[in-house]
């Protein structure tokens, strides 16, 4: 019986998660826009929990709605003058932008329909957070350290676009 | 561990993978189509942890794909957060129909 | 010194004023407060609020002869005199009407010191309130009178010399009769 | 004594047993953890806000509130019922989205976070075995609120106190999460309750690194949570009440609940991460937990009272030029300690812990007080 | 389609300045005191003084008043010294008419005098670290000491700040029996809270940081703005009105007048912790050289007390001046013969210390304008008279 409840939850989320998704990018006003997609992204995280990724729920909160979302809410501020953040966009450019979206959303949803996955095996582990640093650190520990340098040059890089010119 | 089956999780990332394409044509602002990017990235790391579930017992590296996504993103947006304010800073604005010459 | 070493020292001054705070006695660096209704401080003696003013006996006789002095030398000019008149219309050496504003007052004292014949008095008591601005603190004479038992009451080393000049003022001005009489009868 | 809450729970699970079917049973357990710390965070930010009018109003010479009940017990709930009664005045060029959500979006990270705090022993509501990181993912979503507050109000000091608080915020963030790593290395794993458990021997404050850890954590987290020298964005003298100037009422209160179980949750966590948690020789676990606890917070109160507050730059140079180098050292000095042979392992790391703040405070020097010279004339 | 080919290609963002009025209703401002600010993010661009708040109109309402009767008005000029306004009012009417004043009542005017400065200079410290964010601390422990001198003033004069004490020639009253003693003891003490008072300041790290080579003062800006006080000094002009004037009897006390060297905020508040100390040097030689008994108003001035009408200076104008705990206190009173004076005009230090607040503020940041304003020390009373 709880297991239905915590299905229930996991679709009400799901439709959460959608509707966001949706209001974030047809939303006149920048700003709530963002926060829609800070909405999605905890939905998301939330569907991380429900998928037994505890760990990646908790970097996805710390990433994306901490540190990235910032950013991208700094740059709104920056941008648009303290009044006005509302941008219009055509009519026919967004009927045009739809359709393909729901040939391409209808296209795919075929595929994935008429595929059988293979069945979920069940009942094996989950990663444990030990198993997923012992797996970082021993399988995928190069590309983990291409990250590091990779976010270091993006440090830098980002620092010199922006940074305003010494006057 | 859930019963929810895979399919319903994998129409879900679908549908947000199909409205971060939709934000990204319609958006007028580069700071929107950024926002969309984050979208596509997100439901694309969320399909990595739903196939992780199927693999084969104890190996992580669905997870593990899924965390690099994540970062890979923020150093996206970094990039692309300076860039756009690059931009605004000389154009004034970040329309993405103003800045359609190369070199200005 | 390193960066923390004064901030160090700063907070072990608040630490011994918060552990003074309980175990010391009020002057050497307890508590001092005074809770006021419940414990009042005992006002200085030339503590000065609004002023009043002194009759001896009667409230109908004040000390005061309207000689309209302090009026004149009030600053803000807040006291209005009328002199009495009696059925002739001879004036009186008495005030008819004595009003003081206290909304304008300034309890600055120097009525106090103008006034020739003791009669006004600056008052230690501040708890006055009023319904409202205008009326209620336009204080008339009857409001005003207090008795001489009351002066000496709250200023006793000032009502002590007043009434001692007073009674010598008195003496002497019976003496300078006196020498008047006693001749008359002798011859 | 010592399981006393733990009965409680189990008495109630019990008596819940008896009527409901068995996963209403699961249910119900969690029900009551869950009401326990919803009843639990308001009652320990009144009496928090209490404790520090009592406190400060002591170090000043003060007795502080003692007219509402005994020794103002009942000041909490006169506060409470003047924040109910006060007309909740909002601005009308104020955005109704973020200024109605902002409020309630504060308060709901700092009570989530009260599931991870292990209070006692077998006494943690939530035990997730990534408590530390869920602390911190929930503390890094409080910048965003704050730029909906501030943005929401549509005041251009609340603007001033948004664009300040943040920057603080995300500033201080990353060294909290770094100065956290030499203890996760240490205990092994990031549930709180294994890391109160491994500190049974000895308490990781009492490694040089582990208090060097602590403190960075406790200056951070008190950064966090704008308190004492780092109350830049609500500080009165300047600009009014930074972001939530503009708020009156219910909404202020949530803001000022919010900050206050911050503290809250700031001490309890330094104290399971560095101070042993509830290991204490005879008295009850929790018993232990609370009194570090709130001697920790006397402590936040107490730099509320003495230290003047940091101007934005000292601030923000104060955690990327000394605190986050530092909290980097720190992380291979604690390696150090633990695959060194005994004579090196205090040596070496201690060694490593001078240089690197003899270093940073030569390149620091702008910083110091100088020390100046008066002559008289006459 | 406009591409704009010709703007250089990194310019700087249009950042819109801010424009904020710290309004006369501020916690920060000693008062109602509007600062028209223009912010550039957080750095000072423009700042405008804007006063009056406060004007009472004194100095018309002293020319339709007699002499004495304006004497209480002064109290209300710089409500945290009314002692010392006093001093300059009588000061300044003394020269008019030529009254000397008797020895007794000289020390205890000194003795006033220098009390309210104490009293002034531990306030101005209290709200200074006010403004830098000590939540009220430093301030309860200044208005400790502060409440024991006041007290001691209520005792000699009737009220605690409004005192009207002094009179031309003199004082209005004798000490009442006892009080030496009980300054002297109230003096012994004092050291003991400044010291404490040092140990939890002077060397505060961030008190430090917040304060040194911040708004400062150079010394020809000083000198040629017209400052004084504490100001002028902590930019290294030893310029004090009691070793130039040697007014009253200050010449026979010996004591030093300390002297920054950089004039930022930091020595404007060590200045004045080291002046409170040579202020106790001169308390020390009053209570002792004070005579015991003796006349404590001139034989000439006396009558006048009772019927301040009749007190008619002769034709002729005097400027009286004072070392307040604010700067130069200075009175100008003409008079025609008539018992009101004919021109009545006051020197305020707070006013003419404030028109240099722009020039400390430029550049600096929002907060440091708060801490500049707090260091300069005015009252608007003063400020706006």
């Amino acid at each position: 019986m709880l297991e239905l409840i915590a299905v229930k939850g996991i679709y009400i989320l799901m439709v959460f998660a959608a509707a966001a998704a949706f209001a974030s990018s047809l939303l006149p006003n920048l700003f709530h826009g963002a926060l829609a997609l800070a909405a999605v992204l905890l939905a998301v995280a939330g569907l991380y929990l429900s998928l037994g990724a505890e760990f990646l729920a908790m970097v996805q909160i710390l990433v994306y709605v901490g540190a990235v979302m910032t950013l991208v809410i700094y740059a709104v501020m920056l941008t648009g003058r303290l009044e006005e953040t509302v941008t219009p966009s055509g009519r026919i450019q967004r009927a045009a932008a739809g359709v393909s979206c729901a040939i391409f959303f209808v296209l795919v949803c075929g595929v994935l329909l008429s595929t059988n996955w293979p069945a979920a095996p069940g009942g094996n582990p989950l990663p444990s957070v030990k198993d997923l640093g012992i797996d970082l650190m021993k399988r995928h520990v190069f590309p983990f350290e291409v990250l590091g340098i990779l976010l270091f040059a993006v440090l830098i890089g980002a620092l010199a676009a922006a940074r305003r010119e010494k006057s | 561990m859930t019963p929810v089956p895979e399919s319903h999780y994998l129409i879900f990332s679908l549908i947000l993978f199909s409205a971060g394409i939709f934000g990204a044509l319609t958006r007028r602002n580069a700071l929107g189509v950024l926002i969309a990017l984050e979208l596509m990235l997100n439901a694309v790391a969320l399909n990595f942890v739903i196939f992780s579930r199927t693999a084969p017992e104890g190996s992580a590296s669905g997870q593990v794909s899924a965390f690099f996504i994540i970062a890979l993103a923020a150093a996206g947006a970094a990039a692309g957060l300076a860039i756009v304010l690059a931009v605004y800073r000389s154009r004034k604005s970040i329309q993405t129909d103003d800045t359609n010459l190369l070199k200005w | 010194m390193i960066f923390g070493a004064g901030i160090l020292k700063g907070m072990l001054v608040t630490l011994r004023s918060f552990v003074n705070s309980y175990f010391k006695k009020p002057d050497q660096g307890g508590l001092f407060t005074v809770e006021y209704p419940e414990k009042r401080l005992v006002a200085k003696e030339r503590f000065r609020n609004f002023p009043f003013l002194v009759y001896d006996e009667k409230p109908e006789d004040p000390r005061c002869v309207a000689c309209d002095i302090c009026a004149k030398e009030c600053p803000p000019k807040c006291i209005t005199i009328v002199r009495d008149a009696d059925a002739e219309g001879r004036p009186l050496k008495k005030p008819a009407l004595f009003d003081i504003d206290l909304s304008v007052c300034m309890n600055c004292g120097i009525c106090e010191e103008a006034c020739p014949f003791d009669a006004i008095f600056m008052d230690h008591e501040f708890e006055i309130a009023g319904t409202e601005r205008h009326q209620s603190l336009l204080y008339h004479k009857e409001d005003l009178l207090k008795s001489n038992g009351y002066f000496r009451q709250i200023r006793p080393s000032d009502a002590a010399l007043i009434d001692a000049r007073r009674k010598e003022a008195e003496d002497k001005k019976k003496a300078a009769l006196k020498p008047a009489a006693p001749p008359e009868k002798k011859e | 004594m010592e399981t006393l809450f733990i009965q409680i729970k189990t008495l109630l699970v019990n008596a819940a047993a008896l009527v409901l079917p068995p996963w209403g049973v699961t249910l119900s357990s969690m029900i009551i953890s869950a009401l326990a710390i919803l009843g639990l965070g308001p009652l320990i930010m009144m009496y928090l806000t209490l404790m520090e009018r009592k406190v400060l109003a002591r170090m000043q010479n003060r007795i502080g509130p003692n007219r509402a009940g005994p020794w103002g017990l009942l000041q909490p709930l006169a506060d409470g019922i003047k924040m109910l009664t006060k007309e909740d005045i909002r601005p009308s060029a104020a955005d109704p989205l973020l200024y109605f959500l902002a409020p309630i979006l504060i308060a709901v990270p700092a009570l989530m976070v009260f599931a991870v705090i292990p209070f006692g022993k077998g006494m943690t509501a939530a035990d997730l075995n990534v408590g530390v990181l869920y602390f911190v993912a929930l503390s890094s979503t409080t910048t965003l609120v704050i730029f909906m507050a501030s943005w929401g109000s549509r005041n251009k000091y609340s603007v001033l106190g948004g664009m300040r608080s943040v920057s603080q915020m995300i500033s201080y963030e990353v060294t909290l999460v770094i100065s956290v790593v030499p203890i996760l290395m240490a205990a092994g794993s990031l549930s709180t309750q294994t890391i109160v458990e491994s500190q049974s021997g000895r308490w990781y404050a009492a490694t040089p690194w582990g208090l060097l850890s602590c403190m960075i954590f406790f200056i951070c987290g008190l950064a966090e949570c704008n308190r004492s020298p780092f109350d830049l964005p609500e500080a009165e003298s300047e600009i009014v009440a930074g972001y939530h100037t503009e708020y009156s009422g219910m909404r202020f209160a949530l803001f000022y609940m919010a900050e206050f179980m911050n503290v809250f949750s700031i001490c309890a966590l330094t104290v399971t991460l560095f101070l042993g948690g509830w290991q204490g020789p005879l008295l009850p676990s929790w018993l232990w937990f609370l009194i570090k606890t709130y001697l920790l917070i006397f402590i936040v109160f107490w730099f509320r009272g003495t230290l003047p507050r940091l101007r934005a730059d000292h601030l923000m140079g104060l955690a990327w030029k000394f605190l986050l180098p530092l909290a980097v050292m720190n992380i291979p000095a604690a390696a150090m300690s633990h695959f060194l042979s005994e004579p090196f392992s205090t040596a070496v790391p201690l060694a490593i812990l001078m240089v690197s703040v003899a270093v940073l405070s030569f390149f620091n020097k702008g910083y110091a007080a100088e020390k100046r010279v008066y002559h008289f004339t006459d | 389609m406009k591409n704009k080919t010709d703007t250089p290609l990194t310019e700087d963002f249009d950042t819109q300045t801010l424009q904020i009025n710290v309004g006369p209703q501020h916690p920060a401002t000693h008062g109602v005191f509007r600062m028209d600010l223009t912010l550039d993010g957080e750095t000072v661009v423009r700042l405008k003084p804007v006063m009056g708040y406060l004007h009472r109109n004194h100095e018309q309402i002293a020319e339709n008043m007699t002499y004495a009767a304006s004497m209480p008005y002064t109290d209300r000029l710089d409500y945290f010294n009314s002692m010392s306004n006093n001093f300059g009012y009588a000061l300044a009417v003394e020269k008019l008419a030529g009254i000397e004043v008797p020895e007794r009542a000289d020390y205890i005017r000194v003795i006033l005098a220098e009390l309210t400065r104490i009293v002034n200079h531990i306030s101005v410290i209290g709200f200074l670290l006010n403004d830098l964010g000590a939540f009220f601390t430093p301030l309860t422990y200044a208005f400790r000491e502060r409440e024991k001198i006041l007290d001691l003033f209520e005792e000699i004069a009737g009220s605690r700040m409004m005192c009207n004490y002094f009179r031309f020639g003199g004082v209005k009253r004798d000490l009442p029996p006892g009080l030496l003693e009980r300054i002297r003891t109230m003096m012994d003490v004092f050291p003991r809270f400044l010291d404490e008072f040092e140990a939890l300041l002077t060397d505060n790290d961030i008190l430090c940081l917040r304060c040194q080579n911040v708004g400062v003062l150079g010394r020809e800006l000083a000198l040629n703005a017209g400052l004084s006080g504490p100001m002028l000094r902590a930019s290294g002009l030893g310029y004090d009105i009691r070793k130039v004037d040697r007014y009253s009897i200050y010449g026979r006390f010996d004591f030093k007048v300390p002297v920054g060297s950089k004039g930022d905020v930091y020595d404007r508040y060590y200045v004045r912790v080291l002046e409170m100390r040579e202020s106790l040097k001169i308390l020390d030689q009053a209570l002792r050289q004070i005579p015991s008994s003796g006349d404590i108003i001139s034989r000439k001035a006396a009558p006048f007390l009772k019927a301040p009408r009749n007190f008619k200076p002769p034709v002729g104008e005097a400027y009286g001046r004072v070392e307040s705990p604010k700067g130069e206190l200075g009175f100008y009173v003409v008079s025609d013969g008539s018992p009101q004076p004919w021109r009545y005009h006051v020197r305020a230090p707070s006013l003419i210390n404030l028109t240099v607040l722009e020039d400390l503020c430029i550049g600096h940041k929002l907060a440091d304008a708060m801490v500049i304003l707090g260091s300069i020390d005015i009252v608007l009373g003063e400020v706006d008279h």
